[in-house]
Order: structure tokens, then sequence, then C-alpha cells
């Protein structure tokens, strides 16, 4: 397991190091929550009942948008190739970088979003919800994320091809962390415990769908 | 330890890069691959680094360690350097070297005297320095079977120098060696394997 | 990879059997029709727009059965390593694709006298419209990938985390509906549907089944063609 | 079936839409067939 630390902390080091990737995730979220409201218009009533909507399809988005970043980088220097040849799983590899891309983006997107909310008039009763579903929903998507980035790893237009092929497993996750924000008690404690089992299904059988594919690629 | 390959074939593409190939390496053995562009060799090496499997054939891997895979008893230096630019020396070594499985550092960076630049950012070496950081992974964790893809190519006199000090040095501790190259390496290989292909 | 268990073996198994494919499929089609259009009472409620369910619920379930159809040849690809088993995966995917458009399509034309609405967000329609994508997904990953190798064992993957998300989709979309609309007046078919508009639907039902067998054959024979080429031409130019 | 029913238009077009698209399916994939055997003749024709 010590190998695998070691693979998170220089993971986190890099991300930190080169900061593209929070940067642009982050960049990417204030940018998309500055154009809707000027797109739907200020009218504060509209953009309180849309503000759970539009945070969790521009954090989702956001998440998307930097995953090629989790396997591309590794894939081209080599290292990929070196790793596949440890004393540890590729599988475990693939789960750990997934990991490592979640803590480095899209937790903090999931936490600063629902202070973001303010911007959108967010009802303050389901700041506290939204952000739960968030934080747990956000795993699953960086594991969902994982599985296109290993897929389209050494695409051309893979950046398009990622959306494609990950957007529709993203709908029972916006589906579920939506109704957490609905605000009618007995159904946010049913969509909350729906998201951590989504997160816990993804952990497991997102990094065997990406180290079959990263196989593949390394064949 | 022995590795054995029989009537091996490798397809890549749809194409057959080469076929039955035969040859047996025994410990503190160097196997030398030679051949033309396209014919195969680096095919032959990702298959012993078990990244990709034979369409025909098998390799076999005697008296190693057998909860193993061959890949993993083994070190693959390919062309590129699998190296992070936005870390340093030191921090790209530690991270192999925990990754790896453990070994020691110091010797490692005198091996391939890179000593003095340990805290540089790999952005700013040369390509002959990031070839011998990557040169730098031998001797930093020990494994048995090297598989080395044109070790020499990018080095300058002294550094081929210290490439044959690391293959001398890995032969007497009963290592194996399996290297491609165009150009010898200074060091006599005992097997030389030349994959045909087409010229 | 390249050379095939016994393509010849299956060529002619498909070669004899499509005679008899094709008219199986004409005569269900020609009976499924009259029954649709003919026979069928109009509906009390809907009236004359009831019949569109006669090609709206093939095309949807044909979608289904396809995706079906590819994600286990994906799976028996990994496990046996056939390769026809990813040329049988490759080539039902536009068919699948097709019968999923079709399904959008005549859904969002029985929509509008319904619902007057070309588009409603009902459960069923926006599965059918999460499956299309991962249609179009797939047969992208296939144009994405150059060397047909890794392509197939990519397309695998895709195929089966995709059918693996099917009932996760379905129960999403589902919940989703319950949560924002009161469970929608309007039912299409199901169980309580008279016997006079049952027979048709499943005969429709069957002729779509027997025409994807059809098609999928065929285009199963053209991609063994097809690539049969390109290992030839491949030996041609290594040998010159 | 009432073939001026108030929105009779909705089913035509239906089957209609089944009926090209289906036709379309079945054409592509017949000429997609007799072109890849018609390739397969030519090039083993010129075996120089």
């Amino acid at each position: 397991m010590k190998l695998l630390g070691a693979l998170l902390r220089r993971d986190l080091i890099l991300a930190a190091r080169q900061g593209g990737g929070v940067g642009t995730a982050l960049g990417f979220f204030l940018t998309v929550l500055v154009l809707l409201p000027i797109g739907i218009g200020p009218d504060q009533i509209t953009l309180q009942r849309l503000a759970p909507g539009i945070l969790w399809i521009t954090l989702l988005l956001s998440v998307l948008l930097s995953a090629d970043r989790i396997f591309q980088q590794d894939f081209e220097d080599g290292s990929l190739e070196v790793m596949a040849m440890a004393p540890a799983s590729l599988e475990l590899v693939a789960l750990t970088k997934a990991f490592a891309h979640w803590l480095s983006t899209s937790l903090p997107l999931s936490i600063a979003a629902p202070f973001l909310g303010v911007l959108l008039n967010l009802r303050t009763e389901i700041i506290w919800p939204l952000t739960l579903s968030m934080i747990q929903g956000s795993l699953a998507l960086s594991l969902l994320a994982s599985i296109g980035a290993s897929l389209t790893l050494n695409l051309r237009r893979g950046g398009l091809l990622i959306s494609i092929l990950v957007l529709p497993l993203y709908v029972p996750v916006l589906v579920f962390g939506m109704s957490a924000t609905t605000g009618n008690p007995e159904v946010i404690m049913p969509s909350l415990l729906i998201l951590s089992a989504i997160a816990l299904a993804s952990l497991v059988l997102a990094p065997i769908a990406a180290a079959a594919a990263l196989r593949a690629y390394l064949k | 330890m022995q590795i054995t390959a029989e009537n091996l074939s490798c397809e890549r593409g749809g194409r057959t890069v080469f076929s039955n190939q035969n040859f047996s390496l025994g410990s503190g053995e160097f196997l030398q691959l030679t051949g033309p562009n396209g014919s195969g060799k680096s095919s032959l090496l990702r298959l012993l680094a078990c990244l990709s499997e034979p369409s025909l054939g098998k390799i076999t891997l005697a008296n190693g360690a057998p909860e193993l895979t061959l890949g993993q008893q083994a070190h693959y230096i390919a062309h590129s350097d699998a190296s992070k630019s936005a870390l340093s020396v030191n921090e790209n070594l530690i991270f192999w070297r925990d990754f790896l499985g453990g070994g020691d550092l110091t010797r490692a960076l005198d091996s391939v005297n890179l000593s003095p630049l340990a805290d540089y950012p790999v952005a700013l070496l040369s390509a002959g320095q990031k070839r011998r950081l990557a040169l730098a992974r031998l001797a930093l964790v020990s494994r048995a079977i090297w598989l080395l893809d044109e070790p020499s190519v990018g080095l300058d006199e002294a550094s081929q120098k210290l490439l044959v000090a690391l293959m001398s040095e890995h032969f007497k501790a009963g290592g194996l060696i399996i290297a491609a190259t165009h150009v010898p390496l200074g060091v006599k290989p005992h097997k030389n394997l030349h994959l045909g292909g087409q010229a | 990879m390249q050379q095939f268990a016994n393509p010849t073996r299956f060529l002619s198994l498909a070669n004899g059997a499509l005679p008899y494919i094709w008219a199986v499929t004409l005569i269900l089609f020609a009976i499924g029709l009259y029954g649709a259009l003919v026979t069928a009472p109009p509906d009390y409620q809907q009236g004359e727009t009831v019949r569109i369910m006669f090609v709206h619920v093939p095309a949807a379930w044909l979608a289904m059965l396809v995706y079906t159809v590819m994600a286990l040849a994906s799976a028996v690809a990994i496990i046996f390593r056939h390769p026809l088993a990813d040329v049988a995966a490759k080539t039902a995917a536009p068919i699948g694709a097709v019968f999923c458009f079709l399904a959008l399509a005549t859904g969002s034309l029985w929509g509008k006298p319904m619902w007057g609405a070309w588009w409603v967000w009902d459960a069923r329609l926006t599965s059918m419209f999460v499956l299309f994508l991962l249609y179009v997904g797939y047969i992208a990953i296939w144009q994405a990938i150059e060397e047909t190798g890794r392509a197939a064992m990519i397309a695998r993957i895709v195929a089966i985390v995709g059918f693996i998300n099917i009932p996760i989709i379905k129960f999403s979309v589902d919940w989703w509906n319950s949560l924002h609309q009161p469970a929608s007046v309007f039912r299409m078919g199901g169980p309580t549907i008279a016997i006079s508009m049952l027979w048709p639907l499943l005969v429709m039902g069957l002729a779509y089944t027997f025409l994807f067998l059809a098609l999928h054959l065929i285009s199963i024979r053209s991609e063994i063609t097809t690539r049969k080429l390109r290992n030839l031409q491949i030996a041609r130019s290594e040998n010159r | 079936m009432d073939w001026n029913a108030n929105h009779s238009a909705f089913v035509i077009a239906s089957y209609a839409m089944s009926v090209l698209f289906l036709a379309g399916l079945i054409i592509y994939t017949f000429t997609r067939d007799a072109r890849a055997r018609k390739r397969l003749a030519q090039f083993e024709k010129t075996k120089t």
C-alpha cells in the first residue's frame, strides 16, 4: 500500500505544482456560473429555483473537462508502462489516480460550489444537503470520468469522445444529486444513500474497466 | 534463473511482426537483439515485459519469484524516459523507489553521476541527462531482468561507459539483460538474435 | 487476432438461412401491418393515434434487444477471444441506433397529439434518448481508433460498461420522473391492452426482430469481406 | 383505420418515417455488402 501512497502523493504534488487541473476546472466553473445567469436572466426567483441544477451541471462538466488529464500525461511520458510492471495491480493504480483527481479537482469544486451558490441566491436550507450530495457525487463523477479517460487515452479528438461516453453514465449521479436538494425531507435521505451507493459501486467497478482499457492501449 | 521462449510470434495491427522465434537465456547472460526498423525488437521486449501477449508460442521463466510475473521482476527502459518534468531528479527517483519496491537513492544517482543535479527540475535537463535519469532506475531498484530498448541512444562517451559499468555489475550479480540496439554497447553479448523482418 | 476461427462455416450457415429469414420477415410484416392498420380498433380515448404504438414499441424493444446482443457479443469476445464476436457487436450497433432513433421519432410523433408537444421528458423517452447516446458513443469509439485489434478491445469495454448502466439509468430516470410529474395519465399500452391490439404488437415485434437478424447477418458478412480484403492488401504490401 | 380522423396524419407520418428509415437501412446494408464483395473480387483479379 505504501507504493499507492507514493503514487497518490506524487499526483497531488503534480496537480498542485502544475495547477493545470485544478485551475482550469475552477476557471471553467466560475465562467459558467457567470454566463448562465446572463443567459437565463437576472430574475432572482428563477435563478433561485434553478440554482441547484446550475451548480450540479457545472460541477459535472468541470470534472469532465479535466478528466483526460488523469492518465494522458503518464501514458505519453512512458510512466504508465513502468507502473503496469509494478508489484501493485493496474486496477489499484487506476483507482489511485482517479482518487487523486477527485482530491485535487472534484472535491475542492464540490466544497466551493454551495458557497458560490450565493451568486445564484441559493436557498440557505438546502446548502447542507447540496454539499453532502456533491461531495459523494463528485467521487462517482471522478471515477466514471477515469473510465472515459482510459477509453480515450491516445485519441486525437479524445476530449469530444470522452463526453459522449461518460455523460450517459452521469445521468444517475445528476438525478440523485438533484433529488437531494428538492427540500422535502423524506426524499433527501434516500437520495443521499443511493448516491453513496453509486459512489461505492463506481469505486469498485470503475478501476476494473479503466485498467482493462489501459492494458489495451499498452499492448 | 532461466528465460525460454518457444516459437514466439507477435502481431501488431494485423501484421505479423515476427514469427517462431526461439531463444533461452540463463543468469548472467546478455542477449543482443538486432534487426532493421520495424522488425519487432521493441515488440519482443514488450512481450517479455508482459505488456502484451504473443499471438503464438509462449515465454517461460524458470526459478524466478513464483508469485511475481516476469514483468514484475524486470525493468523495461523504453525510448520514453518515464520522468515528470515538473518534479526534480530526486523527487522522480524517490517516487520510483517507493513505487517499484525500494532501493538505494544515492547509489542510483552516483551510478549515472546525476548526484550534482539531484535537486534540479527535470524540465531543465538535457536529453542525455534525462536518458541517464531513466537508466538510474536500473541501479535504483534491484530487478533480475533488464529489458533495454536502444539504451545507448543520446548518451555521450562518458555516459556509455557508465552504462557498460552498470551492465557488467548486473551480470556479476547474476542478472540477465536483453537489449535491442543498432550499435554495439561495449559489452560482448553471450547470445545474439537477429529479427529478420522485411528490409 | 485477425484470422477467423471459422468464418467459412458461419458464411455458409448465414447464406443458407438468409432467404428463409427474409421470407419470414416479409410474412410477419404483412400480418403485423394488416393487424395494426385494419383489425385493431381505434382507442376509445386516443382514437387512431394509438396505431403509432405498433411502430414505436417494437422499435424501442429492438433498441434494447440490439444493445443486449452487443453486450453479450462483447462478453463472448472477452471470455472466448472469438474475433467473430467483435464483428457481430460492431455491425449490430448501427442497426440498433436506427431502431433507437425510430423509437424516439415515432415517440415524438405520438406525443404531439397526446401531450401537445413534440418532445416530452417522459421516463421512457428520456431513457431511450440516453440509450441513443450510448449507441453514438459505441459507434464513435470504433471510428476513433484506427488499429482494429485495439478498437475491438476498447469497444468491448464501452459496450459492457454501457450495458451495466442501462438498468441504473432506467431506475434513476423513473425516480426523477416520479419526483417531478405525477404518474402520467397516458399509458403506452401494457398488460391491460386488449387482445385485438396485443397480437399485432407481438407480430410487429417479431417482424422487427427478424429484420434485425437478416440485416445483422448481411452486415457481418460484409465486415468479414472487408477485413479479408484489408488482410490481403497488407499481406501483398508486406512481401513486395 | 379511419384515414381522415383528426390526428391520423400523425399515424401516417410515423408509419412513413418507419418505412423510410428501415428501407434506407436495408438498402445501405445491401449496397455495402455488394461493394465489399466487388472490391474483393477486383483485388483478387489484379493478382500482380
